[in-house]
């Protein structure tokens, strides 16, 4: 099972440096292209942890979302293309401390307690994918569909707020 | 084995499609042209922009390529050639043409050009625009299908091709692919009138060339993905299982490069809204309909 | 021997790649594939392949009139190649600014098919060479110099920070010379820097004087320059004085936060409000930074010799400047000029419709000179008037084509051309049927109409002429007061949409119309000048180009022409464009700027 | 077997750690939705790493994950929403002017 593992640390690890590279680079582009491969790392990774519906989910969504997000930066940034090394960050200091507070915290959680008997084989993708649907359409019916009105909502809210405010004759 | 035999017969359909192409594009049918250009090509230099985003510019063409690749590893040619069989065979094919999209946008803000800038962007609204008229025509063929395997759909078309089965769903996914492949009433990232070339005018030499080869494969794997999907795979009377899928994908690709050459390109603001006010509706009727047909007759 | 050779030797794989590069050539027209197509030279059929960008062209194929402003221009483009690269030049040109032309040939179909097989074993043989000579452009020396992407005002000669707001000062290449125009399409846009950094265009913007500078610590410190405060050592932040300072926001719509002056924490925080303050705001009210893209002489989609300098916002056009790069210059060179001379100096003004000039010039002459001509020959000239509107409708028509992507109409448009140019009476009657096929496909094409209604819409009171004036249901058609065009049975053929579907569908009602007309005229001559006497007098004519009316006055001193004055459609069409193309998107701007059909070379400055 | 377990979840707390630097120390709202991303993300991954190796038969996980999924879309709509509206009126989606909540 070492190949599993192998692939399980590459892709983490790949994951975690795109994380940071997101936060150093200043071109804005680019770090959400970073995000972008971060995530799809994850998707990698969970196609190695042998959970391939939600990992080609997984990559597949967040390619059109982190590119979506990649115009709003240029959209909203002073520098897109960073090459004004404009460093756009405050309480620097703050920040890196509860990062590093929260990690190590996770690890410790994650290390010293005992998750008892760890299960070796997983049902094949197949079976899986089989039994998400029936959980969804099935028991967790209720949460699914909130679930889907909730993006419904969500999505006429951002649209009513981000419209054009009607220009009112009357400057109220 | 069977890798090797389907990246060989990858490379020989990209080069045919180069052929149909130069035949539309000139009118003239000649066999040697592509292997001309794209010998010219590698031999011409391959020159960088002055303030350029050195990775984008470099990783563009060879993810389009990879993208496009990747998408042909679940494309079942016959009963036996396909290379991994996922469980998830049918939404891999669209994960893996997402990148697609990844690699134009990298194309289009690498070279700094104003052009280039512009055809990126504009192929971004133009995924708003298709990736729902992939998604739910796919989901209908799943449902039919009862599995995502893409083996098992082909099988699943045993009795009645999905082009019949599904009509609706088949025009959609066709309007999508071309225009997920930029072909020519899509071809607003790479239109000669408005941008020169667009993403693709600043690349010269090799880096084009790679950039061709990837379009090219990538027009052969959503062909390829049309005939598993709608004018079921591999079967098909007296001829072997892989010569009906060569003659099949062969036939969607010329209908795909030939039938653009008619139209003028499309507007971004109408393709924007045609696809969401009537592609999505149609698409969830033919879901819709299609879950009838299936509970009615099994 | 081809000056753009590329570093090498030729062995064995390079002798290979050389010999596929001649079968494989690539061409870039100049001044533009119309005037090829007007000139009568089939570009396809004689094996060369036009592309849109010179990044993907390996031949730069130089034909039809290049005045010095557009030579400037060609000489970008050919820098711009990529090496292997070849010239090739049709008719006698003189080129200063490019190299010595690999292949010559004369202007004709013959000359380019013989200059093809020409450049192609040239192209085999010296493809690559061991030593090959570098060319440079004056207009693309840069110079470096360091500018500050919030506060462009602030230029330096070496890297360093920026005073005012401490960011990295960014290298910015600038023409060494002192002015410079964007010459050319495909020039990158180095000192535009469109999406990397973030500059509003304000080299213009001096800092007037009412912008004073305080401490944010210490606001009783105030100085007129940037810099920073002796108490706190603070950069200075700017503050418009007290008086409202008369920067013209011409459509801001000024919240009235006046100018916030927000603590800064340690770093000296940019706030993006000030940076964004006066930028010109678009209509959907988001402040964002306007591209300067320029769209110039030889676009593949607009008309060879026109330069558009567009302000895109996002893909919206903000602010467009039009130039006229390929405008002649007088009419009458040397102080006089011989009636023959000065016909075949209006016939060469503008290639894309020389009957008709050379048919203005010699009515104008006839008005000086008092000669009438017969029925007959006035009833050949109409016809072969005619048959040239027909040949220019189609050559826009394949122009059109190209800018929307609608290859199979371009082939077909552009084939029938060629052939209407020298086509005599009995091949024009051979010729109608397939050119009726076309218009009627041409109409029932899906996607069309949807593409080009209401677009490119002119206001109702502009000053237009031509297609694009009866589009609008203006009919100042000069043929209405011509007594024979009418006892031909003609009569002008109107639209009222006034948009680029309305001039599409004149045109093709005009082609169908005229065939009828020269079917009528039953004869096709090309005028000819006959003999003015001694006389000195002024004569004046007007013909109905196929983009308009066209008004020539001149001045005979005993025989000679002393001074002419031509007044042609496209020099009012092009200040159309403005006003016409703003907040349009570019794809629509483009398509409207190509429904006017101009034609750059008539336009005289 | 419990390595590639550890793994998982340390690649999570990671992703939890470097998105919450993130989050806390950039200026921009686009930036803080992206911290916030990186921070679903680490959940997800620990979410699967409890399913693939504590509880494998009982599918509610990859259910939650979904769940995620949606709540990641939802937050990167709303926030651009919101965002748009701002840099409409303000000019700026910088963090630092965003000091009251009038307008």
């Amino acid at each position: 099972m070492t190949a599993q593992t192998f692939f399980i640390g590459f892709f983490g690890v790949a994951a975690v440096w795109f994380g940071i590279v997101v936060f150093r680079t200043f071109s804005m582009v680019r770090s959400a292209l970073a995000l972008l491969f971060s995530q799809t790392a994850l998707g990698a990774m969970f196609l190695s942890m042998q959970v391939e519906f939600l990992g080609v989910l997984q990559i597949m969504m967040m390619a059109t979302e982190m590119t979506i997000m990649a115009i709003f930066m240029v959209m909203f940034m002073m520098d897109p293309g960073g090459l004004g090394k404009m460093d756009m960050t405050h309480q620097k200091r703050l920040s890196l401390a509860v990062g590093i507070v929260s990690f190590v915290a996770a690890v410790a959680v994650a290390v010293f307690i005992d998750w008892g008997p760890l299960a070796s084989t997983a049902p094949d993708a197949a079976q899986q994918t089989v039994d998400l649907g029936l959980e969804l359409l099935g028991r967790s019916m209720l949460i699914f569909e909130t679930a889907g009105i909730t993006i419904l909502t969500s999505m006429i809210a951002a649209i009513a707020v981000a419209i054009q405010p009607l220009k009112r004759n009357d400057k109220s | 084995m069977t890798t090797v035999f389907i990246l060989i017969s990858l490379v020989f359909g990209a080069y045919l499609v180069a052929v149909i192409e130069d035949w539309a594009l000139t009118g003239r049918f000649r066999l040697t042209a592509p292997v001309f250009s794209a010998l010219a090509l590698l031999g011409r230099e391959s020159v960088l922009p002055r303030k350029l985003d050195r990775v984008f510019f470099e990783v563009a063409p060879v993810l389009l390529l990879l993208s496009a690749v990747l998408a042909v590893a679940v494309v079942p040619l016959s009963p036996d050639l396909i290379i991994t069989d996922l469980a998830t065979g049918a939404l891999f094919i669209n994960a893996a043409l997402v990148y697609v999209l990844v690699a134009l946008l990298m194309a289009g803000w690498g070279p700094d050009g104003a052009y280039a800038m512009i055809g990126g962007w504009r192929f971004l609204g133009q995924l708003i625009a298709y990736a729902m008229l992939i998604v739910m025509p796919l989901t209908a063929v799943v449902m039919r299908a009862e599995s995502m395997l893409t083996t098992e759909i082909v099988v699943s078309q045993a009795g009645l091709w999905n082009i019949v089965y599904q009509p609706v769903g088949f025009v959609l996914f066709f309007i999508a692919a071309m225009a997920l492949a930029f072909l020519p009433p899509f071809d607003l990232p790479t239109s000669k009138g408005d941008l020169a070339g667009g993403v693709e005018a600043e690349y010269s030499g090799v880096r084009l060339a790679v950039f061709r080869l990837g379009r090219l494969v990538l027009i052969i794997t959503l062909a390829a993905a049309t005939v598993i999907f709608y004018l079921g795979g591999w079967q098909g009377p007296w001829l072997p299982p892989w010569a009906w899928s060569a003659i099949k994908i062969l036939v969607v690709t010329a209908v795909m490069l030939l039938g653009g050459r008619m139209l003028p390109r499309i507007r971004e603001a109408h393709l924007l809204s045609w696809c969401w006010i009537f592609g999505i509706p149609l698409a969830l009727l033919n879901i819709f309909l299609v879950g009838v047909l299936v509970l009615v007759f099994p | 021997m081809i000056t753009g050779a590329r570093l090498g030797t030729l062995t064995g794989f390079r002798r290979l790649i050389a010999s596929a590069m001649s079968h494989d050539l690539n061409v870039f027209l100049v001044p533009g594939p119309d005037i090829a197509r007007a000139q009568g030279l089939d570009i396809e059929s004689s094996g060369l392949q036009p592309v849109a960008s010179p990044r993907h062209a390996n031949v730069l194929l130089v034909m039809g009139p290049v005045t010095p402003a557009l030579q400037e221009a060609t000489a970008v483009i050919y820098a711009q190649m990529v090496r292997p690269r070849s010239l090739f030049v049709l008719g006698a040109q003189d080129l200063s600014s490019l190299p010595a032309a690999d292949v010559e040939a004369e202007l004709s179909q013959q000359g380019l098919i013989e200059g093809v097989n020409r450049l192609r074993r040239v192209f085999s043989e010296s493809a690559f060479r061991p030593s090959i000579s570098d060319f440079d452009v004056p207009i693309l020396q840069i110079r470096i110099e360091y500018t500050c992407s919030m506060h462009p005002e602030i230029v330096q000669d070496e890297p360093g920070s920026c005073p005012r707001c401490g960011m990295f000062l960014i290298p910015r290449e600038v023409q060494s010379m002192a002015e410079h125009r964007h010459m050319n399409h495909q020039k990158i846009n180095t000192d535009a820097e469109i999406p990397v950094t973030f500059t509003h265009n304000h080299g213009d913007h001096q800092h007037d004087a009412s912008m004073e500078y305080t401490c944010p610590m210490h606001p009783d410190v105030v100085q007129n320059e940037p810099g920073s405060c002796p108490r706190c050592g603070m950069n200075l932040e700017p503050r418009e004085s007290q008086t409202e300072s008369d920067h013209d926001h011409h459509h801001m719509d000024h919240a009235d936060q006046g100018n916030m002056n927000m603590d800064h924490d340690d770093m000296g925080f940019m706030s993006m409000i000030d940076v964004t303050k006066d930028l010109p705001r678009s209509e959907d009210g988001l402040p964002m930074e306007w591209i300067d893209a320029p769209f110039g002489p030889f676009f593949p989609g607009l008309p060879g010799g026109l330069l558009l300098l567009l302000t895109l916002d996002g893909d919206a056009v903000a602010r467009s400047e039009t130039h006229c790069l390929s405008e002649n210059t007088e009419l009458v060179q040397s102080p006089s000029m011989e009636p023959p001379n000065f016909i075949e100096r209006l016939t060469c003004v503008n290639p894309l419709s020389p009957i008709a000039y050379r048919l203005l010039a010699c009515r104008a002459l006839e008005h000086a000179a008092g000669i009438d001509i017969s029925a007959e020959t006035a009833r050949a000239r109409i016809g072969a008037l005619e048959r040239e509107r027909i040949a220019s409708h189609l050559g826009w028509l394949a122009l059109f084509a190209q800018q929307t992507g609608f290859d199979w109409l371009m082939r077909r448009a552009a084939s029938l051309q060629l052939k209407f140019l020298t086509a005599e009476f009995q091949q024009i009657k051979v010729l109608k049927p397939s050119v009726l096929a076309l218009i009627k496909r041409l109409q029932q094409t899906p996607l069309l109409k949807s593409r080009t209604a209401n677009i490119g819409q002119l206001m109702a009171d502009i000053v237009s002429y031509g297609p694009v004036a009866r589009a609008a249901g203006i009919d100042n058609d000069a043929r209405n007061d011509d007594k024979i065009c009418v006892a031909l049975g003609f009569t002008a053929v109107k639209q009222i949409r006034n948009d680029v579907l309305a001039r599409l569908q004149v045109r093709l009602d005009e082609i169908t119309h005229t065939l009828m007309l020269i079917e009528a005229a039953d004869a096709v001559v090309v005028p000819v000048s006959n003999t003015v006497g001694k006389i000195s007098s002024s004569g004046e004519a007007r013909v109905e180009t196929p983009r308009g009316m066209a008004h020539l006055q001149l001045t005979l001193e005993n025989g000679q022409v002393m001074t002419a004055q031509l007044d042609a459609p496209s020099t009012y069409h092009l200040n159309l464009i403005n006003p016409m193309i703003d907040q349009q998107e570019l794809g629509d701007a483009l398509m409207a700027v190509n429904s006017l059909d101009l034609s750059p070379w008539e336009v005289l400055q | 077997m419990s390595i590639e377990f550890l793994l998982a979840l340390m690649s999570g707390a990671a992703l939890f750690g470097v998105g919450i630097y993130g989050a806390l120390s950039q200026t921009n709202l686009v930036m803080i939705m992206m911290g916030v991303e990186l921070i679903l993300a680490g959940a997800m991954v620990n979410l699967l790493a409890f399913w693939r190796y504590l509880h494998p038969d009982n599918p509610a996980a990859q259910m939650f994950v979904l769940i995620i999924m949606t709540v990641m879309a939802i937050e990167m709509a709303v926030g651009f929403g919101v965002a748009i509206a701002r840099f409409r009126a303000r000019g700026s989606v910088e963090m630092e002017e965003a000091a009251e909540l009038k307008g």
